[in-house]
């Protein structure tokens, strides 16, 4: 059964407004604005759309230091976003966070970490949290083929079949960790076969089709909201710019590069929904207006808004904040 | 008022705080069917059931990286590692995801949860389990160390940390679980960041906690029988210091010794120290003087051992050193 | 091809001086001339005898806290450890290590560790270092049931195969770690499986039977030295004490702790020699005494060493050693 | 003698060593085909291979495992931590086994091994990435902790750290990558445990190290304007620390300010001040100064993460206080 025509639209409104949003980033920073580590999500946009949009408002999501798209997708404002980029007050983080650790409680969204790994145990706990409240929710982590090769990735896969927590492990493999080629930090690549050494299932994905990719969540997600336990997805996937704004990924060759860039998820579903005929191009340009006017405004608002006191400093260290 | 030992107070005040809060839960290793190593969570499985009281693999990371994601989701979590030494193996759950998540994360997060370790040497356990590094939580802003003395302080304690919405790590130390105290059967709690002065004295303040608070006590007997009367001070959690009483009670004595059973070059006794003469410059007679253990892992061979680590005669030997 | 009869009577003789040497530990230990955590290694007599003795004089092994069995079927003498176990100077440590930490550099063993699962990425490290300089060199490495669980397991299996090392690892798996039964601990329990995670053969063998250990080992240890990469190789097994001497082991079911003491690997290597007419009885007591005899005399020689000399204490820290 | 800077440095004195002794590699995150993210190790791969300039998985326990085996072994590795930031996740490694396995096997074993690692704050990249923790390995017995400021005192003191049979952990700072300094293309060794006088003064001693020496020198530079003469000390390394230079310059301005770049609470500042008051209580003009971090994780925003790192001015203030 086809995806709703409904779905489909808001999936490429979701994966355009990441992509503008990135390109809004990369200009920012270019400027000035931005500062710190920034790694961009491009050529990535359809994994976390179509994972993300396959989740209850309610279920949890939390990412890794790439995670604009993410928490784009999972419904927080840009502007909040790009403000705490701009280190800004109005930020998703009041300024204290910055490009790695985007969090919105309101977005169920449990925050971007900035430690390879580090989060996935995270992820597994909010599930326990889940698990134990007879709740139905699901939580889904996001990481990349990098982190599978630290011991917290083996520890969390573990702890949430042992327990059969409801976790959907999506490894987002773009093929490299900064200048790493997953084959020479791999044993074996085959990322989701590693489930098995857990007793878990594992599948894989093409990350460049979104369709693809929320069809093969909307199935995971109801296997593991259904209390049978976590599953380990892995989607291939690709970035087009370098690990971060300072990385010009020169250890990529540009053909492999260019062959990438030719599976681009946003033209691919714009294709095929000219095709079925759920939209025309005019909906699809005037999407993209939407989208850049979205970020534009949001570039706006982060600029105009002031940046931390002098107070905040010391603030949010504790709840019962008592520093002398 | 009942005697207690040390071990089974660990054991009422979670028992307490679990029938008061259904969302305290315990995981660990080995807390639950065999009730912990040192009997500390003894009988709890039985009453609260293996949900609440959770046995884990030995995976000291993702323990305390499920604690943070339960506490992010709202539960409340109390992680036991089996000792501190092995929270070294999950020193970056607790220093790089606890203790920073509220604050990178703007304060749009809630950390309640406890890390409870036992510490400290004293049985020949060797290099890699004998430690007491509680300065390196104490130089980590985001985490509360506290680290009790008496059976008393660690119910009252204990509770107000299951309560408190921030991280807090919990030290134990290994030598006191069978020590005896009087423990009220009410539901009492203990403020973070009071000292309280075990034993009040005119002449000398010595400061120390865990288990050096009884060595600081014989000390202090030993050195009565001299006519010196030292006043000792337990500050008993190390964030939040109570650096209040401490200088009052030197500014009084004119005299500090510090006395901790971690090593002692940047321990937290060059914390204090440097407070102290901070403070009270033109009112110490004498530098203040630090007993700690000596700078080498700690050995096996019982006399080594002894020598290694610091004891009541070496409290005597420094107070002598700046009273005579 | 049976193996020839020298080596089984080696193997006996090996494993009947680890079994008499760990009760004049207990009876040591319960006379206060040994401290701290004391692993008793009966019952697994097989594994460290059958596995160890498949390798060269000059290849590595590597092992944990219950490490007293390797150490003897490595060859060092049980003077020397058992001298170690006491705190004293003739240790194989110089009584700085004790039980959990032997270290031989003569017999090419590379320590015992008391951090579950630290010891991994070490062997892999010296495997490095083997085929970084062209040797035919195997480093064999033991742990535990519960130590696949730790995140270094894993990120050592990973780096061992990805460079294709010289390790074997050997997973005595005893179906406990503590008290932790390994069907609670692992969500999959077939511990030689995980191998293929990471492209690496793994096999399983009886671990009570040290004719099987054996021929598996000269199996795999061939594979290994003849630069195929590296193999998981679990061993079904049992402890018949307590986790360590604190511990009565309550946790376990006497039925299921009688099963498996008639699998004890002594006998069954005995009656098996006796069938094949290998040995007679004669012998078989012969060797016995013989055990007996070394370890009585270990134990004088252990009670008549001298305990550290105060100096030793500042000794060892650095090689370069200019503590002030 | 040529300028260089100090990243470039680093590879330097790497590649004379390289060439020196067969036995030195390399090994971490990223060290290979792109030169380190810090360009550290630039073309060593080309001109040594890739066995030893070895690219590893994401995986910093069994970075800095493999590194302690392989120097079990008889190698000479120079691990890489990316940045000190990850050396967390291999606390374990770094404390509880290179640390203190020579000790514990009482001096059986050597580790000529090196750990580089990158830290500090000041580009914005917030909570988990701005790391200054020397404190806690200079409280940790058996590791040398060396931290230069300048390209000269780099290359002079890696070199003695590869040569050095002893574990060290080498910290340099991501904002002195690019400063330049002369250095001599002689093979010349810098001693460990000797500091430096960067400056000489009469009124005040300023103690500094990494990035903070060079803000002392700034701030020394506005004191002069005002007739204070700083003298500016670099202890160079942490352990072994050269007190007795420190000690006999405060000795003679009476007063100090010790200036580092890590948390306040328990830095290496406190150890210092109490070890200044320890021995110079009667020469002392005035209670020794600390500057530091914020006891607050590091912040994001740039206008918060100035305020939350100490500089020039801060040095500035602290000397005025005690020199007015
Ligand atoms: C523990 C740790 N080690 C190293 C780093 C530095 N680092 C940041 S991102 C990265 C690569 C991660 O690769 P992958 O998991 O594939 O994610 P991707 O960047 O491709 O999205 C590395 C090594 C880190 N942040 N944390
Ligand atoms: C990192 C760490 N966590 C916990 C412990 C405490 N501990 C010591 S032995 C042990 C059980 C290990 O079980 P297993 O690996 O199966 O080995 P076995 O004792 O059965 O030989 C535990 C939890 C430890 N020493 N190190
Ligand atoms: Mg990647
Ligand atoms: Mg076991």
């Amino acid at each position: 059964m086809a995806l709703p025509a409904a779905d489909q639209i808001k999936m490429y409104r979701t994966m355009v407004l990441i992509r503008r949003f990135e390109q809004g980033v990369a200009e920012a920073y270019a400027d000035g604005f931005i500062g710190g580590f920034t790694h961009l999500y491009i050529g990535q946009e359809a994994v976390a759309t179509g994972a993300i949009l396959s989740l209850n408002h309610d279920d949890y999501a939390v990412g890794t230091y790439r995670v604009h798209g993410h928490a784009l997708a999972r419904g927080t404002p840009a502007r909040s976003l790009m403000a705490e980029l701009y280190g800004r007050t109005d930020g998703v983080c009041k300024g204290k966070g910055g490009s790695m650790h985007f969090f919105d409680a309101e977005h169920y969204f449990l925050g971007g970490y900035g430690i390879v790994g580090g989060h996935l145990p995270i992820g597994v706990g909010a599930a326990l949290a889940c698990q134990m409240r007879g709740e139905d929710r699901v939580v889904m982590v996001f990481f990349g083929d990098g982190a599978s090769n630290q011991g917290v990735f083996h520890e969390a896969l573990n702890m949430a079949k042992l327990w059969d927590l409801p976790v959907v492990f999506v490894c987002e493999n773009n093929l490299y960790g900064i200048g790493t080629d997953v084959r020479i930090s791999s044993s074996f690549d085959q990322i989701h076969k590693k489930a098995q050494g857990y007793g878990m299932p594992g599948h894989v994905v093409n990350g460049m089709d979104v369709i693809a990719v929320r069809e093969a969540c909307d199935e995971v997600v109801r296997y593991v909201r259904h209390g049978s336990g976590p599953v380990l997805l892995e989607a291939r996937c690709y970035r087009y710019q370098g690990h971060s704004m300072t990385d010009a990924g020169k250890y990529r060759s540009v053909a492999e590069t260019e062959l990438w860039k030719k599976r681009d998820p946003i033209p691919r579903l714009a294709k095929s929904m000219l095709e079925q005929g759920t939209v025309d191009q005019a909906r699809l340009d005037a999407i993209d207006a939407e989208a850049n006017e979205t970020v534009q405004d949001a570039m706006s608002f982060a600029e105009q808004s002031p940046p931390p006191s002098p107070e905040a400093l010391w603030q949010d260290v504790f709840v019962e904040n008592d520093h002398a | 008022m009942p005697e207690r030992r040390y071990f089974e107070t660990v054991g009422i005040a979670l028992g307490e705080e679990m029938e008061r809060d259904e969302s305290v839960f315990i995981l660990g290793e080995d807390v639950g069917l065999i009730g912990g190593t040192f009997r500390a969570t003894e009988g709890l499985m039985a009453e609260y059931g293996s949900q609440r009281v959770r046995d884990t693999p030995i995976a000291e990371a993702a323990i305390v990286g499920l604690a943070i994601g339960a506490a992010m989701a709202g539960m409340r979590p109390v992680a036991e590692l089996m000792t501190l030494n092995f929270g070294i193996v999950a020193m970056d759950q607790i220093v790089n995801h606890a203790s920073k998540a509220r604050y990178m994360f703007g304060g749009g997060v809630r950390l309640p949860m406890v890390i409870r370790a036992p510490g400290g040497g004293g049985t020949q356990k060797a290099a890699q389990h004998s430690h007491s590094i509680e300065s390196w939580f104490m130089n980590t802003p985001g985490i509360r160390v506290v680290i009790p003395s008496t059976p008393y302080d660690l119910k009252g304690l204990l509770k107000t940390a299951i309560r408190s919405d921030d991280p807090v790590l919990f030290i134990e130390h290994e030598m006191l679980y069978n020590t005896r105290g009087e423990v009220p059967d009410d539901d009492y709690l203990l403020p973070f960041g009071v000292a309280d002065v075990k034993r009040p004295g005119r002449d000398v303040t010595i400061v120390a906690w865990s288990k050096m608070v009884h060595e600081a006590l014989r000390a202090a007997e030993m050195l009565g029988d001299e006519g010196i009367e030292a006043e000792v001070i337990d500050p008993r959690t190390l964030d939040p210091l109570d650096i209040d009483t401490i200088l009052m009670s030197v500014a009084r004595t004119r005299r500090a010794v510090i006395a901790e059973e971690g090593w002692r070059n940047v321990g937290v006794g060059a914390e204090l120290a440097a407070r102290i003469q901070e403070h009270l410059f033109y009112d110490l007679d004498a530098p203040v003087q630090r007993v700690a253990a000596a700078d080498v892992p700690t050995p096996y061979a019982k006399n080594l051992e002894k020598l290694a680590l610091p004891d009541a005669r070496d409290i005597v030997e420094a107070v002598l050193k700046i009273t005579l």
